[in-house]
């Protein structure tokens, strides 16, 4: 897997060390910050490991086992949160935080319109498929988040960004959502600060620069993109890539600054294309780019299926490098 | 602190009063056509709202729900503000973005807003609480579940986890005998609302929730056992819903003879009888206190009347915390 | 309000008379029809009272009252659908369908898809604002589950509608979610016809021709995109209104059909606008009708936040006939 | 019904014997990474899942969950298009769509497929238990939930409505002491399961896990119950999960006694133990019915590595049904 080489530092760390790197920091950092989720307590150290060492270091009045029970337990964060406190939460899988939604969309999201309670929450969901997980352990459903007012939703697509983001995450004032793709866990290395580092939230980044065309993209499409574009290269196209990092709030500055730029827009993603966050993005750019568009919008996205299990279902069910490839030339061509 | 002077035992009566006839007003100026959208009143449930609420510390958290208005004054929502939200004003207590007593939170009286996903506040409320044990600090934290609350799933983590983390969590069951027009019976399987703390090794009891002295006996009680670090429990207080479940149900369905039970055992006059025979209290003195609160709530709904709406150019303000 | 026009027959009813008729027809014509629900049981009928008799007509059996636990008797209904019946489930606000999610969109919508389960249920889930009512009782979630595969999402906007697709929806194998616009429930009357109705689930309806513009829209919003047209009529502008009463399935064909002849759309609904189901029909159109389009794609929804109570506050949030006229003059200058 | 001939006794076992091949040779194929994704091992649960199935009739409904190959089995799936199953290929019982035993519904066995979301088939069987009741039909439904589901909300609202409606439901509660790394005495606030069911005055008890002939006896009895009309039950089998929660999990936080004394208590070699001593079953006998099953599994397992994968382009098909 290609990796990423935004970040100015030399040493090279996974996707999920630079994840636990920025979990660790902040509770190091501030008293109230603290981890909650099923199997974090103890030795264990969570399904995936990116809170092991932290029960150790912390105690266990900051990493809080908890029962099989999201929709409680996040409803228990919120209180936290309203207390002051900022929980970091673990799902399991972002498969299950549909089990916690009511807290979530419902109680978390409209607190501060309604009466100006302060949620200062994160989710932490490890998202993602293409790795036979099968429809229970694969999905990206970062879309029913985007359309919640109140929520910010976060997909990084970098070591640096995991950590950077995560980070501004965990500092931000009100409820986010973390979708972490578990596909990069440990296939992705890249630079990232040893020291504090801090993204912003709802900025967007030029991971390549191109005139032909603007691949916009997210969370671990961003590798098949930037793989793409590589390849495109090769042949004379020079495909812009986009890395949104943030599906809410939209960086609508740079979406369409560089669209205005190529006139030509590909979008994509790994979630259902069918009223994904893509879908957004282009009705966005149809709105607002009317006249510099030199071609159709183009999405490429998940199948509008469960995320099958068997790999050739999987691989039919999932863009990749290819066709991404396939859909830039044809953009390019138009 | 569970013991109470008749100073202040007059005083909770004079909250009650209050609540009762805030409930009174409100529930005539919407059959007026005089509200905006609904309301839930609140008749019957005094003795809970105040009695539970009186052995709330300013420190602790709560988390009262839709019939709880007199808990929510006590801890120091104006009456002129409530009727505000009721009516979609500017200056109420949500700024005109939620009804009724739906989302009157305010941190700086440690209260948490109820939504009307019912019984979400039941594990935000342990959150409060648990947020006291984080930080080692001698409080805790009151929620109220009505008898229907009871049977969604969030009931049941809560609890659970409460007991696991021995928060210091009080949870009050107000069993008004209905979920809108579902009785006791027909929504829940136990015996006994109380039996279901059991389930999770959770001390629990029954009171007599139009027995204001009872209610706060034993919620002041379990109050300070959460805050001494011994665990939550449950306060099962067994009430009347006395009118509808909202302003448009006219409750057919609720059985006459259940309502005469239940006004023979009114919150409000019972304790007034309770106050004459007691501790003395002359009829004079009582028609004085109670002349104030009329006057009281009366102002407080015509300033809410006179209230400006809000405008629209708000609308997206406050969505995020800066 | 407008009324509606479309069906052949003189009888005049309200939206909620209608579907009322369609549950109580359903449930004679088929036994394994049954209706569960908060509150249904009983002499009640119902929060909205649209179950109102059928308890008396058919017996406790097929009118089940349920306690207040969303996720778990959708969750029942699933496992009565798999065992052939035809439950219809009433959510008494649409805003507590967040509280089955889980059974919703994880098991119910994969079934089929995995193991060739079938399940007839529909979900009649009360919607909509503009009546004052709050953030928890004004909501209009179809997009969460539009994302969904293996969902269907219905969104009727007339009287005639509401029963010929609720006809469908119970008849459908597959779970349906039917989004009642309870703004019009007593304020719409329109023709039905009295006998067995039946509209085809994802095929939607031109309510009104014109060849400068196509609005398209659903739910309550049709009736404010009829009475705009009317408005636009006047100044001669003349604004194809397309009801697509379906938005999972969409109905591709009719929406491009539609735009290209016109060349101009507009998009409405009351829903909130950031990734609501007009981001998709947009990003269809932007890809699809490129070299047919003589201006952006414009949308109109709710604003990205809570739907406040308050009237002057929910009439800056929701869409209206003023604001889609204009809108709609807007793009007819371009 | 609830009484068991030799013959019986000694296809109990080999159903047992069966289910422990099963999940050795699929442990094994997994270590060897000859495995796809990940799988969950049913060592240890035999007993529970044969001797609840041996209750079941053809016409009942079960919704057995990611441990209970057995009952999958028991039900009628056969061993290969299970391992088909767990290698994503194009005859597995979910044609590639789910992986290991999730998704394994067949209407046409009465089957309801299990999905991740736990315990999400509790509330599935409760409605095809209603299905019953709705048609009068004399049958039952059984359904598997792990004493981690237990804590989750859906457990509550499930087991509440059964007792409310009078569902002929059985929940067997598989406590195998842990939910993935968490003990039960992490996860859950009361001191016994099983106690769980009494806040809904639901029957229940506790029964020996390990025991396959105590299973059967109390969830055969708690069916017979259902289908007579007598409402649900429910059932906790005590056993163990004797290797980690799935293939990766190592278990290094379960205490070495605590397995040893569950091993010594082996549901398998146990009840072997027992028909050789009380049924005169002679090691010869058991010897070849081991060799037979042994081998059977063995093809299984040949034939679903054999067997192709499915073809892309089926991708898309049924989504919908017609
Ligand atoms: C999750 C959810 N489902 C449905 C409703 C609709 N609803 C509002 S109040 C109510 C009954 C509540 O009964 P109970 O908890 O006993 O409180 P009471 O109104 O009797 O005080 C219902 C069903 C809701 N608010 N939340
Ligand atoms: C709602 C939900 N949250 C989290 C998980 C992840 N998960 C899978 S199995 C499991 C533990 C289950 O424990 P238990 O119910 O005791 O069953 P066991 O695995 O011990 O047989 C967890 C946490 C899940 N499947 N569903
Ligand atoms: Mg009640
Ligand atoms: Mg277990």
């Amino acid at each position: 897997m290609p990796t990423d080489s935004h970040a100015g530092d030399s040493r090279r760390i996974t996707y999920l060390e630079a994840l636990a790197e920025a979990l660790d920091q902040e509770m190091a950092r501030n008293p109230d910050v603290l981890v909650l989720g099923e199997d974090i307590g103890g030795e264990f150290g969570g399904a995936f490991k990116a809170t092991k060492g932290l029960w150790q270091k912390y105690g266990e009045h900051r990493v809080i086992n908890t029962p099989m029970a999201e929709l409680g337990f996040t409803g228990m964060a919120t209180g936290m949160a309203l207390a002051g406190l900022r929980p970091v939460i673990e799902m399991q899988f972002a498969d299950f935080i549909s089990t916690a939604f009511d807290a979530i969309v419902q109680y978390a999201a409209s607190t501060h319109y309604i009466w100006q309670g302060a949620v200062p929450w994160t989710i932490r969901a490890p998202a993602d498929g293409g790795t036979s997980s099968g429809p229970f352990h694969s999905q990206n459903p970062e879309a029913w988040f985007a359309h919640v007012p109140g929520l910010k939703v976060i997909c990084p697509g970098t070591p640096a960004d995991v950590k950077g983001l995560l980070t501004s995450a965990i500092r931000d004032n009100n409820p986010v959502i973390f979708f972490e793709s578990k596909t990069l866990y440990r296939s992705l290395r890249g630079p990232v600060p040893p020291g504090e580092h801090l993204v912003p939230i709802g900025k967007a980044r030029q991971a390549r620069p191109g005139a032909d065309l603007t691949i916009i993209t997210y969370g671990a499409m961003l590798q098949s993109a930037l793989a793409a574009a590589e390849e495109l290269a090769g042949e004379d196209i020079e495909a812009a890539v986009l890395d949104l990092r943030t599906v809410k709030p939209l960086d609508t500055d740079q979406i369409l600054e560089s669209v205005k730029a190529t006139g030509k827009a590909l979008i994509v993603h790994a979630a259902n294309r069918m009223m994904g966050c893509g879908a957004e993005v282009a009705a966005l750019i149809a709105e607002e780019c009317f006249e510099y568009l030199d071609a159709p919008v183009r999405r490429l996205g998940g199948l509008d299926t469960p995320v099958p299990f068997s790999p050739p279902l999987e691989q039919a069910y999932r863009p990749d490098a290819e066709r991404i490839a396939a859909a830039a030339r044809d953009l390019d061509a138009w | 602190m569970t013991s109470l002077s008749a100073v202040e035992r007059l005083d909770i009566y004079r909250w009650m009063y209050r609540t009762r006839r805030f409930d009174e007003v409100m529930v005539s100026m919407f059959k007026q056509g005089r509200g905006l959208g609904t309301c839930f009143s609140a008749r019957g449930h005094e003795a809970v709202s105040i009695g539970a609420g009186w052995g709330l510390q300013p420190e602790d958290f709560a988390a009262p729900m839709h019939r709880n208005v007199g808990m929510f004054m006590l801890r120091g929502l104006p009456p002129d503000q409530l009727y505000s939200n009721y009516l979609g004003r500017a200056n109420g207590t949500t700024r005109g973005r939620d009804a009724n007593l739906h989302g009157n939170g305010d941190l700086s009286r440690n209260l948490i807003g109820f939504i009307s996903h019912i019984p979400q506040s039941l594990p935000v409320a342990l959150g409060a609480a648990m947020s006291f044990r984080y930080r080692r600090q001698p409080q805790a934290a009151l929620t109220v579940c009505g008898d229907g609350g009871s049977t969604a799933g969030v009931f049941h983590e809560t609890l659970n986890m409460a007991v696991l983390y021995k928060a210091p969590l009080v949870v009050v069951l107000e069993n008004n005998q209905y979920a809108y027009s579902t009785p006791v019976a027909e929504h829940t399987a136990v015996s006994e609302l109380h039996l279901k703390a059991r389930a999770y090794d959770m001390p629990s009891q029954v009171v007599d929730g139009n027995n204001v002295l009872e209610v706060f006996k034993a919620v002041s009680a379990a109050l300070a056992q959460a805050r001494a670090g011994e665990g939550p429990s449950l306060v099962e207080a067994r009430t009347m819903r006395m009118l509808g479940h909202a302003i448009h149900d006219g409750a057919e369905y609720v059985p006459d003879e259940l309502l005469a039970h239940w006004e023979a055992r009114d919150p409000v006059v019972r304790f007034q009888r309770w106050l004459q025979n007691n501790d003395g209290v002359r009829p004079d003195e009582l028609q004085e206190l109670e002349r104030a609160e009329s006057e009281l709530i009366d102002q407080a709904f015509a300033a809410a009347e006179a209230s400006p709406f809000p405008d629209p150019d708000t609308v997206k303000a406050g969505v995020y915390a800066d």
